[in-house]
């Protein structure tokens, strides 16, 4: 089987700093994984790459079989990579449902419309509201998405990026800044999404419960290299990571 | 779908009360410059609604709009002056088409950087254009603009040109309307608030914004090309940084995030520059006291306001 | 939302509607609509004229008016912009009713006024604005011009040069005026006229800066270069002040004689700056507070001097002219409500102005509607007469009307 | 076109620019700390004009004072306005467009307010006593106070340098137009600062006003021409950019001054063909301060 993502010893420096270096890993179809790391470890970066927000100095990023290096998000995006922010980035001033909406029209090739209202598209919109029901959401359609709640700000990101109808979802700390009641509901959530939406799931995470909770392969990044990469209960046990990262007392 | 019928009745409701008003304007008006007046309302209007397109929809502050508004108007100033009155109609179809490619032209140029650079980019290729009117006297006139450009036919008569003009200015605002709540529209609010987003739909940044540069630009010339058959005379200032300081001025005034926000603006403004400057020698101070009240105490401008005492009122209403 | 825009809709309608109703009962009055720049760069012409209209209007409204009319005139701003004058003379015309439009400084408004006092047949009363067009291609029935045009004072200037070359042998001449229609036409009409007297020259330089430049430092070096026996300038107002001054230091007027016949002899230059402007110079104008020495004239500054505590530019004469032309017109008919018996009137109307010399009277020309006057050139020299001027014009060379004028069919022969 | 003439015209085209410097440093300092474009700069400089008239020509002041005088007293007026006025609209929604109104609002009323209280007469002020003549070279005539101006704006460059390289404010203005974040990180009073940087500014445009009003003519409206000259300049050099300012000040002075000797009939429209050229080429200007952020 062709992994989904393929990252063959990436690379990136900014001026003397080396933020990624040599990192290489296979994420394959229909996994969960966690990427795991201090901070400044170099995994939103590695994301940034993969998304075409940032070029590779060095390496090749295959996503089925295709390297991405060099192509600009638009075009990444288009091949089935979708993507929620660590800080949650949504379009502030539309409702909850334009947020949505605007990303199925994409998909949908309607961008280009000029004549007939966003509502008149029946299919975009009821795909938005499906959506939004699957993220509990859709009691809120019409708020503009500033009003909404951080949590569900949140949300909503990761919504913009199911309405893309990835393949390969990337999410960026989805539960920081909840608190832990939340992080709980968004935990199961992720959980069932991955499950119903049928996607290859990649997320950063520093909550534990997360990542050993839903995880299937758990990837350890420090400065810039991967450290270890298996099985929850081998990253568990694994004594580089707990030294590193972990903690002894963990 | 009752919330989208009702949605279209109310437009359509609002639509025919505004169109309402100004057909019967040349009914009930007691002197033909109240209809002039009201044909500068109009033509201000799409001009200021193609330029909120730009900023208040897809926040693209040009500040080198009178370019367009120019070209609409020098196109048919110069096809009636050369070639004759029957060119009237004509000419204004040329003068949108030239505006619309002389914007993909600079668009390309000047899409390139974003924010403040792209305002004084529009801004020094605008003024470029008015130097160049300017100075080229022998084709442009220069300073002494170009007189006499009378619209043919039937249009000659003032009353059937104002029709004309609100004909035209009505359709362009629907057109315009239609398209701000259009999936386009949407992807240029999203443009505005958040182009990274936007890029990782799928959606390429600029190319919207090219296109609805060329778009707005495309109207504001075709606002310029009514303007020339009002008083049957042009002049260099349209292209002067002031005339597109003054739809700026009529955005913000009508409200920026609202549609109708800039219709509202350039009536409000223009029946102030009237009055005020049929009163005093002080105009200027008294506009400036005027802009910076508008600019300080009410931001959301005149729609925008109304809007936010509307909610406030229901709100305690609710309340109780 | 759509509740609050249909009533901002029609409170705007009922502003529109009742703005001014106030249409005057029909008393015996004369109403004129007046446009003036009274901002920027022009608005000192602007500002005097309104002195001196008003001034007129008072001397005539004191006499009991023109043949029991008395007059009312209104100014307003025009901005300096066509588009803006346009609109407020439709207001005139349609919402106060008057009989005249009058004033305009810049040709460009003027041009654009003309067009709608032909469209409503609207008599328009020219004071100031010196374009020739107005009374030639572009002339139409309903228009008036009681200044002179830019033709008249550079026919003068060029029977004044002609003269010169039999006193002191000019062969080179350079022209710097500023790049737009007052700047390029001076020059054409110009060499037009040298031409048609049969004068030789030989034109060593043009220069063409922009309306309103500030510096003309790179012009001055590049005409001391040149080096013309006689340098014309178009420039008017503050690029005047602007260009002799930065001039002056380079010794360009030594070695160059400066002319310029049509604006540099208004008086702003002279008290703008007062001791600094060189003597020599040769300056026209289309009004001057020393000249003609006449009780008219004496009385005309004087009165406009007590009236605002300084001394008028040229701008002030020509709507002073401007009022008294209508109160004659207006006195022939009989009324002024006869658009087109007032047009007869007014072509071949003659009256005696501040600027007529003694003997001659200024006359409408009926084919052209342009006033007919006697132009003078002089020389700027030491002057306290007129504070806070230093230097006045003196030493003058006149020239008749009928000398000065463009021929028939200029400027498409 | 000999030796003596290339010379003469370079030094006109110094004058020029220079007293464009002056104009143009105010501004892009301005839009480098604050990213605030003031269209109303003209206006200062014309306010520092009347200023200079006011005390030379009326109170008889001497002319250095009340060079300096002009600029206390601009600089002034610019730090009321931008206390009482134009802190109020940064960092609002759509801030570009509020700027160019309000400070299109300043242009009309200190417009009409210099017409209130001087009149609509143009003004005039001699050149100050030892500099009303010129020097002779052979074929070159050099008016002493164009060197008089060359110098100053000489000392200013020099001043301004050391300002900006020695001293802890001119590091944070620098710091600001790299990065505006920095400078509250740094533990500076921000909206302090930028009333201080609009003071200066508007003092520089002020003296400059002063600096100019012996060569050129006092009158309502002498604004209007600097300021588009000006943000020529500003935009030329990479708007923020002291440096830039100086060397676009430069380019379009001299640029003038030769397509004057040169093509006289198209010298009004170079120094936008100059812009347009560059601007193709490098559409942030010839040195960007920050880098610009492409959307």
């Amino acid at each position: 089987m062709t992994p989904m993502l393929q990252l063959d010893a990436v690379d990136k420096a900014f001026g003397g700093l080396r933020v990624t270096s040599n990192v290489s890993f296979s994420v394959m179809p229909g996994e969960i994984s966690a990427i795991i790391g201090p901070n400044g470890a170099g995994k939103t970066t590695l994301f940034n790459q993969i998304t075409g927000h940032l070029l590779c100095d060095r390496g090749a990023i295959l996503f089925q079989g295709e390297n991405l290096v060099g192509k600009p998000p638009r075009q990444i995006v288009a091949r089935g990579i979708g993507r929620a922010f660590q800080i949650a980035s949504i379009f502030p001033d539309e409702t909850v449902l334009d947020n949505i909406r605007v990303a199925c029209l994409s998909k949908l090739g309607e961008t280009r419309k000029y004549w007939r209202h966003v509502a008149d598209f029946k299919r975009a919109t009821d795909e938005a509201h499906a959506i939004l029901d699957s993220l509990g959401l859709d009691g809120q359609s019409e708020r503009p998405a500033f009003e909404l709640a951080h949590g569900d700000q949140k949300l909503l990101d990761i919504g913009i990026a199911l309405a893309l109808k990835p393949k390969l979802l990337l999410l960026d700390e989805p539960t920081a800044g909840m608190s832990p009641d939340e992080r709980q509901q968004t935990r199961e959530l992720i959980k069932q999404l991955w499950k119903s939406y049928d996607l290859t799931l990649v997320f950063i995470e520093h909550d534990m419960d997360m990542v050993f909770g839903i995880a299937q392969v758990v990837r350890v990044l420090q400065q810039g290299a991967l450290l270890a990469e298996g099985t929850p209960e081998e990253i568990r046990a694994n004594k580089q990571v707990i030294t590193a990262y972990l903690g002894e007392d963990f | 779908m009752t919330n989208l019928a009702t949605r279209n009745l109310k437009a359509a409701s609002l639509w025919a009360f505004i169109v309402l008003i100004f057909v019967l304007v040349p009914v009930l008006s007691t002197s033909s410059y109240q209809v002039n007046l009201a044909c500068h309302v109009l033509i201000w209007s799409l001009f200021a609604v193609s330029f909120n397109m730009l900023w208040g929809v897809t926040g693209m502050l040009s500040l080198g709009q009178a370019l367009y508004y120019g070209l609409g108007a020098y196109s048919v100033g110069l096809m009636v002056d050369h070639l004759g009155r029957q060119w009237y109609l004509p000419a204004m179809g040329l003068g949108v088409l030239a505006a619309a490619a002389l914007a993909l032209l600079l668009g390309l140029l000047v899409i390139r950087v974003g924010g403040v650079y792209f305002t004084m980019l529009t801004l020094a290729f605008a003024q470029l254009g008015w130097q160049i009117t300017f100075k080229w006297y022998d084709f442009t006139g220069g300073d002494d603009g170009i007189q006499g450009i009378i619209p043919p036919g039937i249009l000659e008569s003032g009353t059937v040109y104002y029709y004309f003009v609100l004909a035209v200015v009505m359709l362009s605002i629907w057109v315009l309307k239609r398209m701000a709540f259009s999936p386009f529209g949407l992807v240029l609010r999203c443009v505005q608030q958040n182009p990274d987003r936007v890029r990782f739909l799928g959606r390429r940044v600029r190319r919207n914004q090219l296109r609805v540069y060329v778009i707005s630009s495309l109207f504001s010339a075709l606002a310029g090309s009514l303007m020339a058959g009002v008083d049957g005379s042009i002049h260099t200032d349209m292209l002067f940084w002031t005339t597109s300081g003054e739809v700026i001025l009529m955005s913000v005034l009508g409200g920026i995030n609202q549609f109708f926000g800039p219709f509202v603006g350039a009536t409000v403004i223009i029946l102030i520059e009237d009055l005020v400057g049929a009163r005093t020698e002080y105009w200027s101070l008294i506009i400036g006291i005027i802009i910076m009240v508008i600019v300080l105490v009410f931001p959301k401008g005149v729609v925008g306001e109304a809007m936010r005492a509307k909610s406030l009122l229901t709100r305690t209403g609710a309340g109780r | 939302m759509k509740k609050n825009l249909c009533v901002c809709l029609a409170i705007v309608l009922g502003v529109l509607c009742a703005l001014p109703m106030a249409v005057q009962a029909q008393e015996k009055v004369i109403r004129i609509g007046a446009m003036y720049p009274m901002t920027g760069r022009a608005g000192l012409y602007g500002i005097d004229s309104v002195a001196a209209a008003e001034m007129a209007v008072d001397e005539i409204n004191g006499k009991g008016g023109a043949n029991g009319y008395k007059i009312d005139i209104t100014f307003t701003d025009s901005k300096a912009k066509p588009a803006y004058a346009v609109r407020v003379a439709t207001r005139y015309i349609t919402e106060d009713q008057v009989h005249f439009l009058f004033g305009i400084v810049s040709s460009g408004v003027g041009l654009a006024v003309t067009e709608i006092s032909k469209q409503q047949k609207k008599i328009f009363i020219g004071t100031d604005h010196a374009s020739t067009q107005l009374t030639s291609d572009k002339l139409q029935p309903y228009y008036f011009r009681v200044a002179n045009n830019t033709f008249q004072s550079m026919a003068a200037g060029a029977l004044y040069l002609q003269e010169l070359q039999k006193s002191k042998p000019w062969k080179t001449i350079a022209y710097i005026g500023p790049d737009y229609a007052y700047g390029h036409d001076q020059w054409n009409e110009l060499r037009f006229s040298l031409d048609r007297l049969g004068v030789k020259y030989q034109v060593v330089g043009e220069y063409w800066p922009k309306l309103f430049e500030p510096d003309y430092n790179s012009y001055v070096t590049s005409l001391v270069k040149d080096n013309p026996d006689i340098l014309v300038t178009g420039f008017w107002g503050g690029d005047t002040v602007a260009f002799i001054k930065q001039a002056q230091v380079y010794g360009l007027f030594k070695k160059s004689l400066y002319f310029q016949p049509d604006a540099g002899g208004n008086y702003e230059l002279m008290s703008a700056m007062g001791a600094e402007l060189p003597a020599g110079l040769v300056l026209g104008a289309r009004h001057y507070n020393n000249w003609p020495d006449t009780e008219l004239n004496r009385k005309f500054v004087a009165d406009f001097h007590k009236r605002t505590g300084r001394y008028p530019t040229y701008a002030a004469e020509g709507a002073y002219a401007g009022v008294y032309a209508i109160a004659e017109a207006v006195k022939i008919v009989g009324n002024p409500d006869d658009t087109e018996a007032l047009v007869k009137a007014l072509e071949g109307l003659k009256i005696k102005l501040p600027e007529d010399p003694d003997g001659f009277t200024s006359y409408i020309d009926p084919a052209t509607h342009q006033i007919m006057q006697v132009q003078a050139i002089g020389v700027t020299m030491p002057n306290t007469d007129f504070p806070p001027a230093k230097m006045m014009l003196g030493d003058w060379k006149i020239y008749k009307a009928e000398d000065i004028a463009p021929p028939p069919g200029y400027p498409n022969k | 076109m000999d030796a003596s003439f290339l010379l003469t015209q370079f030094i006109s085209g110094l004058t020029m620019a220079t007293l464009l410097f002056l104009v143009a440093s105010g501004l892009t300092l301005i839009f480098g700390v604050g990213n605030v474009f003031n269209f109303a700069h003209g206006s200062f400089y014309m306010l520092g004009a009347y200023f200079g008239y006011q005390f030379v020509s009326v109170w008889s002041t001497n002319f250095w004072i009340a060079l300096l005088l002009s600029g206390v007293c601009v600089g002034l007026f610019g730090m009321l306005a931008e206390f009482a006025f134009l802190r109020r609209i940064y960092g609002r929604a759509n801030e570009g467009g509020f700027q160019i109104l309000l400070t299109y609002a300043f242009i009309l009323i200190i417009d009409d307010l210099v017409k209130l209280t001087w009149g609509a007469e143009y003004k005039s002020l001699p050149r100050p006593a030892g500099f009303g003549g010129a020097i002779q070279l052979g074929d070159i005539f050099i008016p002493t106070y164009n060197l008089l101006i060359i110098a100053i704006g000489m000392i200013v460059v020099v001043a301004a340098w050391w300002v900006l390289s020695h001293t802890r404010p001119g590091q944070v203005a620098r710091a600001a137009a790299v990065d505006r974040e920095i400078v509250s990180v740094l533990g500076v009073n921000v909206p302090m600062t930028m009333t201080l940087v609009f003071g200066i500014a508007t003092a520089l445009g002020g003296m400059a006003g002063a600096l100019a009003a012996p060569l050129r003519t006092v009158t309502p409206g002498a604004g209007i021409e600097v300021i588009i000259d000006s943000l020529i300049v500003v935009v030329l050099g990479g708007m923020g950019n002291f440096w830039g300012a100086w060397f676009g000040a430069l380019l379009i002075g001299e640029v003038n001054a030769f397509a004057v000797a040169v093509v006289p009939q198209w010298a009004t429209l170079f120094s936008f063909l100059v812009m347009v050229v560059v601007l193709i080429f490098k559409p942030e200007g010839l040195f960007a301060a920050r880098k610009v952020r492409k959307v």
